[in-house]
């Protein structure tokens, strides 16, 4: 379906959106590149630092089958998703996805495809510890519907 | 049979540990769920709400009603929150 | 309507996309950046090189102008917009969006309309040099199509 | 009125020049290009097709239509192609 593999990693450590970009950029027939990045904001009553808990195993084969729909229903050129776990701070980066393609709506349409999947499909778990205590973060119903608006184009 | 069993977040701190290996006749996930259940009280505070539970069968999310088949592991974890 | 002015860049240079990133990442409230990059082709028939024109002084204006468009619609924290223009080689950058949000689909949303919009409407012309002469980039219908999406919402 | 007058990429190919200063009495974008198209050969060939020209009036985008007014910096080019 594709001719090339999606680069996924899940990681302790922070990563390199600059450098991350230009390997997806490289290839004499990729136009665009689009890139999400997610940080930890600070909360209002003062977090201390966010705890990313994840499934081993089923975290990276969940990521790559969500990259393989992505691939298949978009003309891409390169898939990259790196999410990260353990303990960050605010401001740290959590995740990023970056598409490479051709044409910028599939890159644009590809990247935001896959934030929605990896948001409620891939097996992570956030936990924001406070100086009141540590709470876990509760999935939002937005998050599961905004996966309803890829059902109606087929894959 | 016998089951690799794993709970995360909040499923993992009620119930108290990550990982367990379970003896089991159930059929399915939900049988399963109505074992552990039946064993503990932090069990049953772990699985009092199953509309927050989500199941995982060899590493594939499915339904609470999936048959256990010939799987080996089975995860028990809420709605997930990533990205 | 917003409290940041948007960053926009009208240059030779190339630049540096992590950097860029990393500045809108700062502040408490950033929880999303999305970036979008845009980068030299190469064509069927061996293209030398990409010359890109502008309207200096318009230029600038256009763009300042799109991007407070995107602020007054999108909950937004930062926004950058960086173009080229010379001679540029196949697999130079050519330009560059990025936003930034609290929410992922504004972040997205916004960047696509920046590109939508900067596309038809800030004043950038493309010439295609190869070994058989040089050709000037016909504008697409479908790039003047993507701004009807953005109408319905209203500004 | 004297207005500044600019041509961008193919337009100022044609025309040989990219901007020059401009006598004329039009009182509208659309007059300014009849009087430049009856001046010579390589006016008539950059304005022989207008679906082709956009136009910018102190650097707005503007409908060909639109009088010149007090303006001072008109400019003509083809559809852009940034991005």
């Amino acid at each position: 379906m594709t001719d090339f593999a999606p680069r996924i990693v899940v990681t302790q450590d922070d990563f390199d959106l600059g450098a991350e970009a230009e390997a997806l950029e490289a290839g004499p027939d990729t136009g665009a590149v689009v890139t999400f990045t997610g940080r930890v904001r600070n909360v209002a009553d003062g977090l201390h630092h966010m705890e990313i808990e994840h499934y081993p195993g089923m975290t990276e084969r969940a990521l790559t089958e969500i990259a393989e729909q992505a691939a298949a229903r978009w003309p891409l050129s390169g898939i990259t998703v790196i999410h990260r776990y353990g303990a960050l701070r605010p401001g740290a980066r959590i995740m990023m996805v970056a598409t490479a393609s051709r044409h910028r709506d599939a890159a644009f349409e590809a990247a935001s495809f896959l934030m929605d999947y990896l948001k409620s499909r891939a097996p992570f778990w956030k936990k924001e510890v406070t100086g009141a205590g540590a709470d876990w973060v509760d999935a939002k119903d937005s998050d599961e519907d905004a996966l309803a608006r890829w059902s109606d184009t087929g894959t | 049979m016998t089951l690799q069993v794993l709970y995360f977040a909040w499923l993992r701190e009620r119930i108290g540990l990550g990982r367990e290996l379970v003896e089991t006749n159930a059929t399915t996930i939900a049988d399963l769920v109505e074992e552990l259940r039946a064993r503990e009280d932090r069990y049953a505070a772990a699985f009092a709400d199953m509309t927050t539970v989500r199941a995982a069968l060899d590493q594939e999310l499915v339904p609470l009603e999936t048959p256990l088949g010939s799987a080996r592991e089975v995860a028990f974890f809420p709605p997930m929150t990533g990205g």
